[in-house]
């Protein structure tokens, strides 16, 4: 199989790093290159790890309940430093307190992730799936937005 | 660097800090020592424990902060009524010193009239803001966060007039921070010890709480208590006087018990072996610190597992969690009900004798060789000096916390529950464990590795780490 | 009177019972073997119990009855998924034979479009409204009620398809009614016996499970499981093969653990003294049956607590309360929370290896021991005719159930709990325990009023009835 | 004092005793001359029993929450049989299921009971106190109807 770069990390001041340990180990298991930054990982970092290793997706995770401040602009920044295709996930518990999932999937969608996936119990099963259609997808120019 | 700070030092460092954010002018001392000696006895944290301790009985504490004052003193009125003690949990870019993106939680969040923070910006609202929560309320609050540098924080808490401050130069860095160093880390809170002794000299009762289930995920007890043990007799060092030692329970039964009744020994053992006499020691429990299922009810259940067993260990206090866990900050009566299942659970089991079971004592037995192990490590490496020896333990792998995001941990420990759930060490890193613990160890998973017909591996690692939010303790395969 | 039921009286007495309200002409024996044998494995209660007994795991059953057919078996399917065992429970009017009260409450609820029953009119329904039930579900349905005179709800109940029945001659008067005299009530449950003996005999498994808990309400674990044992002999005598004996959890770890080791032990002793070997026997525990908190958040520690100790003490299954339980009959919503928090608790301490006090081996002898002394007087009462012997038993007061409302009891045992917070009892009535355990019981409550400073009072039993529903497990003054 | 005679007992087929058992200590413990007719009473015999026992007042339990049926029309049996001034008081909880509590004490004040109790951790405090007020008032011809 073709190798697949994605860069993955926990956003902003946040430390929970047991799902992201999880998530390496999925994603690699999956077949995909992992480029894990751990946890407290900015926007740039997120962004500079990308370009170099040529990732097609950047992966976030956010538990802390500051996703909201912390996405902020996320995608316009990936334009701005040329990442024009790069596919963006987000997963995790994503605002604080317990809230309606639908809306907040629906405000980070908004924001230009492709996925979301909120709610802190998101047993993986097809995100691998997923990822590889979405990246293919986009190297076809079409990326897909959900919602 | 283990010794009292050198007080014309400490003079100089207070200046800066104080200076690295506006509210730090409002700290002032003296007036501050007066403001404690002012508060009645019911709002001492010191005097509550006593209290506790004395009677045998476990006081209950939720967590709860947000990010404005008024409903933040709204919110911990509401739950005073069925906590013993209360908390202010600071936000997370507080515990970074990102004062400034603090700011703009707080704007949005008066925009938004929600909290769009995860936690009360107390540097931020200054001594003044901390007082108004003080006096609003009838019961001690403690501050609870997770700052690798809380000097700040600790200058103005202490002077809004806190009497109750948790974390600790090892258990605020490792599970909280990635690229502090734990000698700057230990050093900022010999600086937070320091103040609290000095708040002591001046008859002012602060107690001090190291965070005891560091990642929350799979500590094996040796881990933690070793930490909190060395924390414990940092503080001391620096002139605390009121310590409280913590453990986040494990979910054995046996374990959990065990831990928590050597804890207290062993802690009450380098005390006095390092000369310290004059001190108060308490235990905090923490109710299950892992990941939580999302149903309600079954977060109930796994509450009041905690309350039984926090009860039955002897805990002095135990923080409650609310059966919103999985899925975000509570609502104020999300955490009420936390805090009502616990109460009801303990006080079920308030009246039974303590459990005389000889595997509690074999536990107990195991876990004292162990923390003997480390500790001695320790300070062997310190070799007169404990806070490098605990810079030092954590570079060679001799304490290795699992799950950790900090870069100082060497993170190469991996926990795995045995065939009763107690949990085990499958890699024990380079911790120096005796050979007939390791044995004990192996032989225990080895065990339960047999009764699922298939090996031990890092799989069994993460069907434990997901077994309690799915429902039980063991991830045996399905 | 302690015979199995002569074939013919059982004939001639089953034209009566058949034609006391007209669904009785609905049931044809024949056709109803012919249903139970086409029945699939997972329908068969005894099928389900062996499994469990097997794999020692617990079972959850909840409890559930509405007024009308459709939505009964919308509620089950709703509760379905959470439980191993489903009940139908059936209305207060139909357990006193009232059938006609239950067609008004059905007519009303039809009108009022929400069950103005308190559980299902399984008699009015009919074979046919049974079978439906049946048809419509995937796991074993039992009839769960409180009828002294079962004998038609028994005949359309197993004709409808139920392959477990609840219930007793003794267990089902004594705290459900008031004026039904011993003898007839325990004749009327010979009748119901010997029915499940016929249907066992043409190879239809019917599970018989005498109501453990009785009054609910601080009953001392020897007269529970006095009654359970004879009630057991009576069926077994009659022909029934698999029995499920009860016991509510009283609230104290050790005496509950050590009840429920002893229940199978002690009834196996009788069983097999008495000639019996072909049976299968299994326990169930119920949570705690007394007045519950109305805070659902207590209710939940209430629970899940229960659930800790079925777990704990090794059931084959545990019937599951609600955290609606003070307020009344639950939502199903309310309903699955329960199951799920005792499947949450279950499963959390599951794999934990049974605990080995010394404490629990000591309470296992007390209760065996107190057990021994009723049971002896009970045989010798019957002289050879144990139903003769259980009916001069509570006449003499030999057997006594505490707050029972039945005028056939004697109502002189007063039950309080020791400082531990066991039941023990205060009055001991006429119930011939031997002169150590008479002391014993005396030593303990003495204990206890010394603790609390006042003497043993028929106050301090009022405060232990309340104590749950007030967040602790001794009544306590305050 | 002087004697006041009250009956007491849980209505139609209903079988807790254990309420009715320290309902009949308290009100007997706060003076008053109880007749406790235990479970199952229909209200013929809480009828006969006051009129047997010249009683002010009848005490009604239910809890298994058949009260609607039970209790209907309870009030006109006791003026029909010339219980004209009797107090009524019912207590326990009283519908089938969970509901509003004021909803359901109305509905049983407009059936015509004096004072309705409903939720079960019905502490007993001032009960006896009211009933007594109650029964002056009667007395006084001034039957006292809440709500
Ligand atoms: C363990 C824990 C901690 C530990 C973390 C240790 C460590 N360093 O890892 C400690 C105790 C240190 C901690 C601290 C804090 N925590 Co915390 N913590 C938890 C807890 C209990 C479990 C998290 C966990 O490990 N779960 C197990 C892993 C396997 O699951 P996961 O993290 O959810 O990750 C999975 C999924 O989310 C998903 N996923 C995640 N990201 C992505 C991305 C993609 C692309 C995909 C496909 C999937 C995906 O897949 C992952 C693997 O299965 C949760 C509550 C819970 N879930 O029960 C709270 C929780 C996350 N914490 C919370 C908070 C607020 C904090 C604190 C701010 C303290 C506070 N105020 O209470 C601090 C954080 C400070 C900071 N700087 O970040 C809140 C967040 C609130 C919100 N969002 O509204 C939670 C939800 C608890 C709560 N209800 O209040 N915490
Ligand atoms: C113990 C119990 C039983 C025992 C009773 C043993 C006995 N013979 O006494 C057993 C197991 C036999 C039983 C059986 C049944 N029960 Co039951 N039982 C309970 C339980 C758990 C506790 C009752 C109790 O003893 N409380 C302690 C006493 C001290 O409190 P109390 O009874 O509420 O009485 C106090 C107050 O209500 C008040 N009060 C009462 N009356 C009055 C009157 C006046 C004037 C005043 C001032 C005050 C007052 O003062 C009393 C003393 O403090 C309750 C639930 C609960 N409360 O937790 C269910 C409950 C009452 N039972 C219930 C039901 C439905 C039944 C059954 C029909 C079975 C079923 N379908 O589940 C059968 C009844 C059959 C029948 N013919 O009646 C329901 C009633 C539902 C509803 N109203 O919507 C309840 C609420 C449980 C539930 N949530 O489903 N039960």
């Amino acid at each position: 199989m073709e190798q697949i770069n994605v860069v993955l990390g926990v956003i902003g001041s946040d430390c929970h790093a047991v799902g992201n340990k999880i998530l390496e180990r999925y994603f690699s298991a999956e077949g995909f290159s992992v480029t894990n930054l751990g946890v407290m990982v900015s926007q740039d970092e997120f962004i500079d790890a990308a370009i170099e290793t040529g990732a097609e997706a950047i992966l976030v995770s956010s538990l802390y309940g500051h996703a909201e401040i912390d996405c902020e602009g996320f995608r316009d920044r990936c334009l701005e430093r040329g990442l024009d295709h790069v596919v963006l996930y987000l997963g995790g518990n994503l605002v604080v307190g317990k809230t309606d999932q639908t809306a907040v999937e629906q405000k980070f969608l908004d924001m230009g992730f492709d996925r979301v996936f909120s709610g802190s119990h998101n047993e993986l099963t097809d995100q691998a799936q997923l990822l590889r259609d979405d990246i293919m997808a986009s190297r076809n120019g079409k990326r897909h937005r959900a919602g | 660097m283990n010794t009292g700070l050198d007080t014309q030092k400490f003079t100089e460092e207070r200046k800066t800090v104080l200076q690295s954010w506006p509210t730090g002018s409002e700290v002032d001392l003296e007036e501050a020592f007066a403001f404690h000696q002012s508060l009645p006895k019911k709002k001492v944290c010191s005097i509550r424990l006593q209290e506790a301790l004395d009677q045998q009985v476990v006081l209950l504490q939720p967590r709860a902060g947000v990010a404005l004052v008024d409903e933040h003193i709204r919110l911990l009125s509401f739950l005073q009524e069925e906590s013993d003690l209360l908390p202010t949990t600071i936000d997370a870019y507080t515990r970074q010193n990102k004062y400034a993106d603090a700011q703009k939680g707080i704007e949005r969040s008066e925009q938004a009239q929600r909290s769009l923070l995860n936690g009360f910006p107390a540097v931020n609202h200054g001594v003044h803001g901390c007082r108004s929560i003080i006096e609003a309320l009838d019961k001690p609050v403690e501050i609870r966060h997770g700052t690798p540098d809380a000097r700040l924080l600790t200058e103005i808490a202490l002077a809004g007039g806190f009497t109750s401050y948790e974390g600790g130069g090892i258990s605020y860095n490792i599970p909280y921070a990635k690229n502090v160093p734990l000698e700057k880390s230990i050093r900022d809170w010999q600086y937070v010890d320091h103040l609290v002794g000095i708040y002591e000299a001046h008859g002012c009762s602060i107690n001090r709480e190291p965070f005891g289930p560091l990642s929350g995920t799979l500590v094996p007890p040796c881990v933690s208590h070793t930490v909190a043990i060395i924390e414990g007799l940092l503080a001391l060092e620096q002139g605390v006087k009121s310590l409280t030692l913590g453990y986040g329970q494990a979910g054995n039964l046996v374990q959990d018990i065990a831990a928590m009744r050597v804890l207290k020994k062993l802690a009450d053992g380098y005390f006095r072996q390092m000369g310290y006499t004059d001190y108060q020691l308490s235990t905090v429990f923490h109710q299950w610190m892992g990941g939580f299922p999302e149903s309600e009810a079954q977060a109930f259940a796994v509450i009041s597992w905690g309350g039984v067993v926090a009860s039955l260990s002897g805990a002095t206090k135990v923080i409650v969690k609310t059966p919103h866990e999985a899925l975000g900050i509570p609502t104020k009566e999300a955490n009420r009900d936390g805090l009502l299942a616990t109460r009801q659970s303990i006080q079920m089991v308030a009246d039974l004798s303590p459990l005389d079971t000889l595997r509690i004592s074999e536990e107990e037995e195991l876990i004292t060789s162990e923390v003997t192990c480390l500790m001695r490590s320790v300070i062997e490496l310190g070799a007169g000096d404990l806070a490098a020896g605990a810079v030092r333990a954590f570079e060679a792998g001799v304490i290795d916390v699992p799950f950790a995001p900090a870069v100082c941990n060497a993170g190469k420990v991996l926990p795995v529950r045995d065939n009763d759930g107690a949990v085990r060490l499958f890699d024990t890193g380079s911790m120096p464990l005796s050979s007939d613990i390791l044995a004990y160890h192996r032989d225990k998973i080895a065990h339960r590795a047999k009764q699922e017909k298939r090996e031990a591996s890092f799989q069994m690692v993460i069907d434990d780490i997901y077994a309690i939010s799915k429902g039980r303790l063991v991830g045996r395969p399905t």
